[in-house]
This record gives C-alpha cells, structure tokens and sequence, in this order.
C-alpha cells in the first residue's frame, strides 16, 4: 500500500467523508432542533428541551475535563455555577442599563458565563491541574465543598439560599426575540446549544485538543515532545470551565434563578454521571446522556418515587457491563449490523435485549412491590390491572422467573457471540 | 481551661469515630487504589444492622454481628461488582462504589423507611460518666474510645504479627509485589474490602445512636472520610490514626474560638461590617477538613505520613 | 575544538544510599553515534533520565550544544533539541498512529498550544507528519488505533514520534528490544536513515546492533564508565572483558 | 407510588361515591420533595393535602368542582422545582402549593410573577405552607402569593413573648445555620429580646454552616458553660435533630426552643431525654382541646398513612380557607379567589385564621409545646407527643408583625 500513497493528503479522510462523519450530524442536529417548534409542543416539552440543553452543553463540558482530558472532577459544577452567578448578575446590570450593560443584548449572557466560567477554571486550576489522577480527584471534591461553603457566607454575589434572581425581558432584543415567551427562549437555547456543542467539537480538533488526549494517554510522554503536561491540563481545564460557565449563562436566561445548590456536590456528581452513562470515549456520548438522565430525572419521578434507585441500577449496570456508554453500545450495534453476519448479530442482539428486558420487569416488580410495601399506605401495584400486593405469590413469581429467565438468556446470548 | 479540656475530650472521642471509620477505608485504598465512595454507605449499613440485631438480642450481640455482616456484604460486592469492573481501570471502580453508594441508601430507604430509626445507646452505657464545668460526658462515649482503641491495638496487632497481616501490609506499599510474592491476590483483595468494610460497620454501630440512623446519616459522613485517608496519607494507619484526632481537635477547638475575621485581621482595615470580617472563625470549623485537604493535597501530596503520593 | 552535541560532567544520581550513577563525565560530538552498553542494572536508563530531564541529577551538569539543561524539565529540554525514545513502548495508546506522529510534529511546527487552529488544516504539519510516517514505513498503518499495533511496529511508532520533532539529538532507549532477527535489521535500517547528520546516542544490549550502527562505544557498569572508544577498541579492552565474564552476549560478537 | 395516579383515583372514588360525574377539577400542583433526603417532609404533607381534598370532595366540592392534587417531585432543587412548575402548567394546574425550602419558594413566587405577567388569562396562584422567610410577605410580597404559616419573625415573636413571662430566664444562647434564614432568626431574636425584656442577656450568638456539622457536643458544651437559661434555634433538618441528641447526651437542661422541633423522627431520637428539653411553636398541636370531628380527623390520617403524625394542620386551612374563598368569590378562577381570599378569616381546630389583605399574611395564635410523655397522641409512633406548656397560647395579635409590603394588585 505504501507505495501508492503519494502525499499526505490520501491519509486525511476525504471530502465526502468529512462531511459524512464532521458536518452531517451537525447539520441533523440543528435540522432537528429546527423542526421541533413546528409540532407545536408543550410547556413540559420546551422546558425538557431547554434543560437538556443545557445539560448537553454542560455534560460535553465535562467530557473534555474526564472523557478527553483524563481527569476525574467532582467539582464541575462549580464553573458552571459560578458562570451562571456571573451571568445573573450581568442580567441584573443590563436591566439597571449602567455603563456599557446597557447596550449588552441579554442574548449574549452566556458568553458572559463562559467568561466567568473561565477565569474560576484559571484560578481553581492553577493549583489543581498539576497532578492529575486521584489527587486531581480529591482537590476537586475539597474545593467543591469550599465553595459551596463559601456560597452560604457571601450574600452579596451569592444571594444566600434565596439566591440572585432577574428578568430576562430587558436590554436590547436580538433576533427579534424578546425572550418573554417560552417558545422565543427556545431558539436562544437551540442557538446556544448548537454554538457549544460546535465549540467543544472543534476544540477536540485543535492542538490543544489533540494535546489533550495526547496527556490522558500517557502524560509522561508528553514531556518528551516538548510540551508540558500540566499546562495542557491546565489550559484544557480552563476551557472546560468556560463551556460549564456557557452552559450556567444558559440556565440564567432560562431559569431566571441562580442559588448555591447549582454549586453543590448533587449537580457535579449529576454531570458526572451524564457523561459516563452517555459513554466518555465518544464525543457524542454525553450528549446521549445529558438527553436520557434529564428526561429520567424531570419525568421518571411522576411514575416512580424509587426513580433513583432505578437511576442507580442503570449507572452501575453501565459502568460494570458497558463501560463505554450509551454510545459505545449505539455505535457498537451500527457496526455489527455492517458487520460479516448481520443476521446473526441481529439474533444474538434481540436476544440479549430481552434478557435484558425480563430481568428488567423482575426488577420493577420487586422495587415497586417492596416500596408500597415499605411505605404501608395500604396500596398495591396495578400495572395492567393486575394487583400485586406483597403478600400475593403471582407478585414473587413476576420478580423471580423474569429475573432468572433474563439472567439465563443473556448469558445463553454472550455464549454465542464468544462463539461466533 | 475549660475551652482547652472540652476541646481536647470532644475532639479525640469524634476523631477516634473518625479513625474507626476511616481505618478501613484506608486499607482498601492503600491496597487496591479503589477509592470506596460507598465507604459511608456501609458505615450506615452498620448502623441499621446493629439496630435491628439490637431490636432482636441485644446491643451486645450486634456489637459482633453487626461489623461481621457488613464485612459479608463488602466480599459479596468485591466479588460480584467491583472484581468486574477492575479490569477497566480505577476510575470504573470509583464510579461503580459512587453508583452502589446511591443504590444501598436507596435499598436502605426501602427496607427501613425513609425516616430515623430508634437505635439507642444501650442502657447499660446510658448514663453520664462524669460531669465537669456543668456538662456530663456520657459513659457511652468512653466506650467508643475504648472500641476504637482496642480496635487499633487489633489492626496493628493483624498487621505487624500475622503471617497474612505481613502480606496487607506489603501490599500497602508495594501492591504490584503482592501478585509475585505467589499469594491469592483476587481472595487478598475480597479479604481486603471485607474487613475494611466491617470495620466501617463497626463505626456505624458505634456512632449510629450517638448521631441519627436514619438513610441521610452516609451523605453525610461521606467526603470527611476522605480527607482523613487523604491528609494521613495513602498506605499508612498511623497517619489515618493522626489526621483523625487532627480533624476532630481541629474541629473541636475551632467551634471554641468567638473570634471574627475582623478582630484577627483588623490590622489590616478589616471591618466587622463586610461580609469577610463577619465570619467567625467557629462558624468555620466543620469546613476546615476541606482546607485542611486542599492544601495537604498542594504542598505535600504524600499526606502527613505516607510515603508516596496519590 | 567544536562545541560538543553532548556533555556531561562529573554526573552523579543517588537515590537514599544507592549511587546509581557515580562520576560520569562524556562528550559526545555533533554527528556521533554513539553506543552505551553494559550489563543489566548498571544505570543506563538512569543515565537516559537524567539527560532527558525526568531525573535531577545529586550532583554534575548536563550540557546541550554547550547550554546547560539539567534541572530544566522534560519538555524545555526536548525545545532545544534532544528527544528520546522509550524502553518501554511510550505511546498514545487510544490515538491513531497518524495521530501520535502528529503530536510528536505539533511543537517543531510552531503549534504551541493552540486552541484557535484546526489541526487539520495546517499543510506544513500534515507534510511533515506523512514524511515521518513514511521514513517509518508506517504510511499503510497510518489510521490504525495505535494499541492495536504488531509489536514490532510498536517499536517503529516509539521512534517515529522521537524524530517527529525533528530534534537533532536523539537517545534512543533499547529500540531492537524483543525483536527478531528480520524486524532487528528493518530498525537498524530505519535508524540509520532516521538519524542521517544527526547525533545519536543508544543504549542496546543486542551487539550485532551497536558494532553495526556505533561510531563510539562507552561501557557502563555500576554506574561509572569503564571505557569509551571506538568498537574495534572496545573489543580488545580488558577491562570490559572482565565487566563482562559471565555475560553471554559481548563475548560471542568479540569472538 | 405513582403519586398523580394515586390523587386521580383518590379523587375519581370520592367522585363515584357523590355520582356526581360532570364536575369539573380544580388542579393543584404540589410541588415539593417526593424523593430522596427530604421525601419523608414532603410526602407528610402532600398525604394532608391529600386527605383535606377527599374530606372536601367528599362533601360536594368547591362550587361543585372536585379537587384534584398532582405531585411533582422538584428535589428541593430550585431549578428543578421550574421545571415540575412548566410541567404542573402544561397538566392545568392553576394552584401551586409548597413548603419545603425557601430558596424553591423564593424561586417559584418569582416564577409565578413572570408567568402570570406573561401570560394573562393563565394566571396562577401559590400558596405557600411552610417556606417561613419573613421577606416573602415583605419587601418580596406577591399579589399571586399567599402564606398559610406564621414566618419566622412571627414565630420568634411568639418565642421571645413565651419567654418574656418567664422571670426565670435571664440569659438566652442563640444558635443557627449561616445562612440568610438562621442569620435572619438570631438578628430577629436579638431585636425582640431587647425589646421584650432588656435584662435578658444574650450570653452565645453561633452560627455553624449549614448541614456540616457531625457532633454539636462541643456547640452544646458551649452552651452549658456560658450558663444560659434557654435556647433559641431555627435550625431544621439533621442540624436540628442532631443539636437536639447533643443536647440530651450532654444532659443540658435548659428550654430549648425551636421552629422545627416537630418536624419528622426529632421525638423519636430523643427519646425519654426530650422530655422537658424540646420545645416547639406551631399552630397548633394535636393534644389540644379540640373538638371531636378534629379527634377524629387527627386518628384518621393516622390510620392512613401510619409513618405520619398529624403534623401539618395548616394544610386543612389552606383547603379550607381556600375552599371559602372561592365559594365566596363564586368561581375558582384564581384572580377572584385571590381578591376574596383577602381579608377572609375561618374558624379552625385552634382558633381563628385571618389572610391579611396587605401582604398575604395569614395571622393566628400560636402554641409552644413542650416534648411530654403524657399526652393524648404521641408522635413517631412512640408514646411521647407535644404538650402545651404553661402560657404557651401566643394570641394572634402578640405574634403579628409590621409588613413593609407594597402590593400591586392586578386591575
């Protein structure tokens, strides 16, 4: 082969293929956002969209500090936290109309949290990024609590457990939009979720990008082609800490309210966990995540009050049995359907999706057995008519042969791809 | 004086709990680099054991039963969880304890309610051992410090006299020898995770009915365990030893300074009027572990007595 | 006298009582290649880390074209020109080989730490990238994932990101390490073309290797070197023959 | 549980049991914790919502029209409590009821604002039961909002009143959490005091972050060696029971008076050592003199949900002040129930409850009670319960407070 290739642009990929595997879903993407408001869809919806906005832009954030850098934070909230307290703020001024805040459109806030995001990155990780590993880790959940701390003992940028609150309908209009109505609020976050994930994209191609990947995979060798490890955790951390900050402008205009929780430890082991279950090796992973774990946390407790107990059983069936996420498990299908036998592969996958759907249906039964039981309110899980009390043996039977069933047919499925 | 004696009594009896607490992690963490999240979980699981032993015997009994169960729990989870996940490196492991510490207070929550339960100090410990300046130390706490004294000698005595004490320890500081020294390392390991977690239970027995057994009481004992493993320092139970009367002292005498930024640092034009001159330096002492962390962390990563860094 | 590529004067490193390194003064000149052997545990990766900057030597100086480097860190001194290859193989294991060239060109080209570029988008670095692929016969492995490399080709890629950045002195650390014989001569080969005018310097235990390659050869052992000359000096010296009683290798190639 | 199909079925039954099959529903959107550390808070009080909504169904309505409670579980998280917000909108609620955390409450009243300035014709109002800073009623005051429990100046108020009578007391330790609402309790304590009773002297003013603190023995030992006579704490939560556990093991004695004494599990990891010790204000308790069908009321929720102790009667006014309102406004649209409900003053079990027009304050009596081990119900499950303590009635005008609001009423 090496004798037909001439010059190094027969190794990039192509032009169609770049635009297949680089602009395509992006330009999908933004179709989709495009084509939601058409369908005229509800309150709950927008608000799901803009959350999960939000948490794509912040989830990705995050996957370049963890997925791309290699680092284990457990204070990513902190950025985006501290962006947002920013852009609440730069809220507050635009209405006063100050100085040159009054010539700010609100429209462009979260470049403000971007900014505030940053330079907390700037200042928290100078001391934190020279070691990576464990102690990156154990800084990240002592600075974490610091500050969260701290928020409760500054009023004045804090605002105290009410926290800062503004009104979005000021400064000047962009786009037409004067953000009152949710559906205009809708394009601002479209718009910025799109720029973000645009923005974190094209860090990843980027020399500081590749630096980065370069430094989680083997820091040592970093040093040895003339760049410093801890300035490139450095420089990467910072950024991650402005996209954070974006995404924390974001939920300023979206939310109109910033209090200390958003810097608490609950938002930074939520994002955490985002981006793991979405999968960190890939760069669409969190996204995955941040679309899935939002629905799961604004709408599985309508149907279920031991909504995290299901939220802990998904995270630690991801981590034990597909550690590359959702992606990994997306992608890992597409390629096997492309792959030497698709027919097989598509029988094997079946069957180990409804393995995995019984022990599933083993498992609801029991947890929603047991919490009616527990709580002792007297009543009785009805799924489809059906009334499984504690003391009805068809509710024991619904928990075990499902789960046993589901256990055996998976295992019968792994069997056979060892096989194959 | 009397600051000076309430401090010195409250800070070695909680960083004694602490060290309980802590001891076992530090094994794990020393040993199998796994950062146990659901470390506080397990000290909660000994708590609720110890309540419903109590319930059914007596506190006596669940004293033993209780640690030996949470110790069960801990070797069925290294060898059915964490045993899987191993092979995708630590952070997979420290995400799986961070995913099981949810799932075990969400079970907790369902087999006992979402409420405090009624573990109660025995009565045979229920009474004030002595009484100075007007305030009675309770005789139950004494006990805790005995425990944990005797739990100390115990370990020390694992550790520095056993033939499988020699091999932990080895492992403490050199953990890739361990696999050439032609020992069992996967069964060292569940041994490992076991005792560290039964000795997290053994704290829960002690502390739950001090404090509150109720599902929040591992959210809350949770980061602080890590700042004494931390700040001790990785494969050392002296340090943890240390950094736990150093936290609960720290603690402990912090509460008993009044004293404002302002009034310290009025030298420097500091008033008591803006918002940093208004704290006191009490009403920081349940934060300064973390200070305490990140500055250990900065400029002397290996912890107070470790040998290496993290 | 011209100034010389290497020196290192009085060096020594020391870790607790052990003396790993004890007195070592060298020069090696613009253009060598020079050759360290000596048996195992005598401190020749120390020595590496110690010029390469990931040790501070106890005592001595290390010199680069004459400007002192030691105490400087890793990456300042791979900017003035030295780079260093691995015992080990020392990759990036989740990139594509093209990738880890890539990074390896990235700094000689002036990239810094740029997050305003596209990295594809610079032709001079995508040039220069296929050159050292194809110096490395690496061209037709190019966009596979490097952990899924043969080993030989592994070792191929170790060297492949030491000469990316164009360095003009390269340590080379045991690059025919586990190879056989075939893939032994391709590395000779590729070495050879790879360090053309440039100073190099190789640790290796293979004596086919450093008789083929080596204009000079010094012998370390426990820590102090014994001899430096040219080979056909060296396998007459008696001192490294008896550093090497016992040792299979250097005396079947001195036979 | 499957909390809105539960409130569906239990309205859908009492409708069944009328026949009356064309009413209408009045959707009230509960928005609180239903999971996690502060479920158990929450579900105590969306189980009264729940009940006070059968009890009215059951009685024909309000204007004919059923009541219906939604639960949305918000995590006592601001931004997610907006979110269940869009979501109780979207589900046609038109009444938002919570309580649990001021930061969620600050949160919605500043969302119920825009969205009823945003979106005329669709406005919304809330009733706030339990969020107790005094600010909410002051200078936040809302048209849209109105609060059912005395806030924390009210119930200071009531505390430093209680103590004022006690000759006995001469010195007083104020502890709290840092933060706005535990600073607000000690200034609001100092201010009263001073006023009330000069002599007292104020010997310990703490404040300890928020939720971090393990063992409050050394706080406590503080507290026996200044030698104060009484206690004053607003501290809730782990902070609160912890206090309390400190408190006895260290065999203080004094008074301590708390808000949220009565809150959930406190009696119960006392034990025997509360008695004497936990004081509490609310609006009433249920060892009270009340009347039979209150009795009964008290035995029936707990019959129903067992975990639970009759805690938030002020649940039962909320329902039924709202219910007056409306048949008194003779709709239930939420403009002209708010009008009405202005001014409107009901009979409860405890006394008289007035909504005051100025600032949507409600005005009552208050009670402080004492942990007690003779007592007609007790709490937790355990045989200890809440007695009125000596001159522990506060009337209603002892308690009230000045607002500074000024209020701007829709046309």
């Amino acid at each position: 082969m090496s004798e037909t290739t001439q010059s190094f642009t027969d190794l990039a990929p192509s032009a169609g293929a770049k635009f297949r595997q680089r602009t395509l879903p992006i330009l999908i993407f933004a179709a989709i956002l495009f084509a939601i408001p058409m369908v005229g869809p509800s309150r709950t919806f927008y608000t799901l969209a803009h959350q999960m906005g939000i948490n794509i832009v912040f989830a990705l954030s995050y996957n370049m500090v963890l997925g791309r850098g290699g680092l284990l934070s457990f204070g990513h909230a902190v950025y985006f936290g501290l962006g947002g307290y920013l852009a609440m703020h730069a809220m507050n001024w635009i209405e006063d109309g100050a100085g040159i805040w009054g010539s700010v459109p609100m429209f462009l806030l979260p470049l403000v949290g971007f900014a505030g995001g940053a330079v907390a990155g700037a200042v928290i990780g100078w001391p934190s990024c020279r070691k990576a590993g464990t102690t990156f880790a154990m800084i990240s959940l002592g600075v974490a609590e610091l500050i969260f701390a701290a928020a409760f003992m500054f009023d004045s940028f804090f605002g105290g457990e009410q926290g800062i609150s503004g009104d979005r309908m000021n400064g000047i209009e962009l786009f037409g939009l004067s953000l009152g109505p949710i559906d205009e609020v809708y394009w601002f976050i479209a718009f910025w979720t799109v720029i973000g994930v645009i923005g974190m994209w094209a860090f990843t191609r980027t020399p500081l990008g590749k630096l980065s990947e370069a430094t989680r995979d083997n820091a040592q060798r970093v040093q040895f082609i003339g760049y410093n490890p801890q300035r490139v955790r450095y420089l990467v951390f910072i950024a991650a800490g402005g996209f954070a900050g974006l995404a924390g402008g974001m939920a300023a205009v979206n939310y109109e309210i910033f209090t200390p929780d958003a810097l608490s430890l609950v938002p930074s082991g939520f994002v955490l966990i985002m981006a793991y279950v979405g999968g960190i090796t890939f760069f669409v992973g969190p996204i995955f995540g941040a679309i899935l774990l939002t629905y799961m946390q604004s709408m599985l407790s309508d149907f279920t009050e031991a909504w995290l107990l299901y939220l802990g059983v998904l995270f630690i069936a991801i981590v034990m049995f597909a550690p590359r996420g959702i992606a990994g498990i997306v992608f890992g299908f597409l390629d096997g359907v492309r792959g030497d036998n698709p027919g097989a592969y598509l029988g094997r996958w079946l069957m180990r999706l409804l393995g995995i759907l019984l022990m599933l249906m083993g498992l609801i039964v029991l947890v929603e057995v047991s919490v009616r039981w527990s709580n002792g309110y007297g009543e009785v899980y009805e799924p489809f008519g059906l009334h499984l009390g504690h003391e009805n043996v068809l509710s024991w039977v619904l928990v075990i042969v499902p789960a046993i069933a589901g256990v055996w047919i998976t295992k019968r499925a792994s069997k056979e791809e060892e096989a194959a | 004086m009397e600051t000076i004696v309430f401090g010195l009594l409250n800070g070695v009896s909680y960083g004694l709990l602490l060290f309980m607490l802590s001891s076992g992690l530090t094994l794990i963490f020393s040993m199998m680099g796994v950062l146990n999240f659901a470390h506080a979980a397990f000290y909660m699981l000994g708590a609720y054991f110890a309540f419903t032993i109590t319930g059914s015997s007596s506190f006596w009994i669940a004293l033993f039963i209780a640690p030996v169960l949470v110790g069960l729990v801990g070797a069925v989870v290294e060898r059915y969880g964490l045993r899987r996940v191993h092979p995708n490196g630590h952070v997979a492991e420290l995400l799986f304890t961070f995913g099981l510490a949810y799932l075990i207070e969400e079970v907790v929550k369902i087999v006992y309610g979402k409420t405090a339960v009624d573990y109660r100090v025995p009565e045979l410990l229920d009474f004030a051992a002595f009484e100075i300046y007007g305030a009675s130390f309770p005789a139950y706490r004494i006990f805790v410090i005995f425990i944990a004294v005797a739990m100390l000698v115990g370990l020390w005595f694992l550790l520095k006299r056993t033939r499988a004490g020699l091999i932990i320890q080895a492992a403490l500081t050199h953990p890739h020898m361990v696999g050439h020294l032609g020992h069992n390392v996967p069964f060292i390991f569940m041994m490992v995770f076991g005792i560290g977690c039964a000795l997290a239970g053994l704290a829960g027995v002690m502390a739950g009915n001090i404090f509150v057994t109720d599902p929040a009481m591992a959210v809350q004992m949770g980061p602080i365990v890590f700042v004494v493993v931390v700040v001790g320092g990785i494969g050392s139970l002296e340090g943890a030893f240390l950094a736990s009367l150093l936290i609960g002292l720290l603690q402990n005498f912090a509460v008993g300074i009044n004293l404002k930024f302002a009034e310290i640092f009025g030298f420097l034009g500091m008033s008591d009027l803006s918002e940093v001159g208004r704290i006191s330096v009490s009403s920081l002492a349940p934060v300064l572990p973390f200070l305490l962390l990140v500055l250990i962390l900065i400029f002397r990563p290996q912890g107070l007595l470790g040998e290496k860094e993290l | 006298m011209t100034t010389p590529a290497l020196s290192l004067k009085n060096l020594n490193k020391s870790f607790g009582p052990a003396k790993i390194i004890n007195d070592v003064s060298l020069d090696i000149a613009p253009g060598e290649r020079h050759a360290i052997i000596g048996p195992n545990g005598a401190g020749k990766s120390t020595l590496f880390n110690l010029i390469s900057g990931l040790y501070t030597p106890t005592s001595g100086t290390v010199a680069l074209h004459g400007r002192t480097i030691s105490g400087m860190p890793p990456h300042e001194i791979n900017k003035l020109g030295l780079s260093r290859s691995f015992q080990v193989s020392n990759i990036f294991t989740n990139m594509t080989v093209r990738e880890n060239v890539r990074c390896g060109v990235l700094h000689s080209m002036g990239q810094g730490y740029a997050f305003w570029k596209n990295i594809g988008s610079n032709k001079a670095v995508q040039q220069k990238t296929w050159e050292v692929l194809e110096h490395c016969a690496l061209t037709d492995k190019a966009n596979v994932p490097a952990a899924l490399l043969p080993y030989a080709d592994q070792r191929a890629l170790e060297i492949a990101i030491t000469i990316a950045g164009g360095a003009d002195v390269i340590l080379l650390d045991e690059p025919t390490a586990g190879m056989s014989h075939s893939e032994t001569d391709r590395a000779v080969d590729l070495i050879r073309r790879a360090t053309e005018g440039k100073t190099l310097v190789i640790v290796e235990h293979d004596m086919g290797v450093i008789f083929d390659l080596a204009d000079r050869i010094s012998v370390l052992v426990y820590g102090e070197i014994i001899a430096s000359a040219p080979p056909s000096e060296i396998r007459g010296d008696p001192a490294v023959r008896e550093a090497y009683l016992g040792d299979e290798e250097l005396p079947e190639v001195m036979a | 549980m499957n909390f809105r199909k539960t409130a569906i079925l239990a309205a859908a039954t009492s409708v069944l049991a009328l026949g009356a099959a064309s009413a209408d529903t009045i959707k009230f959107a509960f928005i609180d914790p239903l999971s996690g550390p502060f479920g158990p808070s929450g579900e105590a009080a969306y189980t009264s919502y729940q009940l006070a909504a059968e009890h009215i169904n059951e009685n024909g309505g309000v204007n004919g029209d059923m009541i219906e409670i939604m639960g949305y579980d918000n995590k006592v998280n601001p931004k997610e409590s907006l979110v269940q917000f869009q979501k109780a909108i979207d589900d046609g609620a038109r009444y938002i009821v919570q309580g649990n955390g001021s930061s969620v409450a600050a949160a919605l009243i500043e969302a119920v604002n825009k969205h009823n300035k945003r979106n005329p014709g669709d406005e919304v109002l809330f009733f706030n039961y339990a969020a107790v800073t005094p600010a909410f009623t002051n200078e936040l005051c809302s048209f849209w909002h109105f609060r059912f429990d005395a806030h924390a100046d009210m119930k200071m108020a009531a505390i430093t009143d209680w103590i004022a009578e006690r000759d006995d007391i001469k010195s007083v330790y104020l502890i709290g959490q840092d933060y706005v609402f535990g600073q607000a309790v000690a200034s609001a304590a100092e201010g009263q005091l001073s006023e009330k009773r000069p002599d007292i002297e104020i010997v310990g003013n703490e404040l300890h972050p928020l939720g971090k603190v393990k063992d409050f023995t050394p706080y406590i030992q503080k507290i026996i060696s200044s030698g104060a006579d009484a206690v004053i704490t607003g501290n809730w939560g782990a902070d609160m029971q912890l206090l309390m556990k400190a408190a006895a093991e260290s065999g203080s004695e004094v008074p301590y008076l708390t808000f949220y004494g009565g809150s959930k599990g406190a009696v119960a990891s006392l034990g025997e050592d509360g008695i004497g010790l936990l004081h509490q204000v609310s609006e009433g308790i249920t060892n009270l003199e009340a009347s039979d069908e209150q009795y009964a009321l008290i035995e029936e929720y707990k019959e129903r949900f067992p975990d639970y102790d009759y805690y938030y009667h002020r649940v039962w006014n909320v329902m039924d002040m709202f219910k007056k309102a409306a048949e008194e406004a003779g709709t239930n649209d939420p403009i002209p129930v708010a009008k009405a409900l202005e001014g409107l003053s009901i009979e409860h079990a405890y006394g008289t409850a007035t909504m005051r027009a100025e600032d949507h304050q409600i005005q009552q009596p208050l009670y402080i009670s004492v942990v007690s081990d003779d007592v007609k119900y007790g709490v937790d499950n355990i045989d200890l319960g809440w007695e009125l303590v000596d001159a522990g009635t506060i009337s209603m005008d002892a308690a009230e407070q000045p607002t500074t609001c000024e209020m701007e009423r829709p046309e």
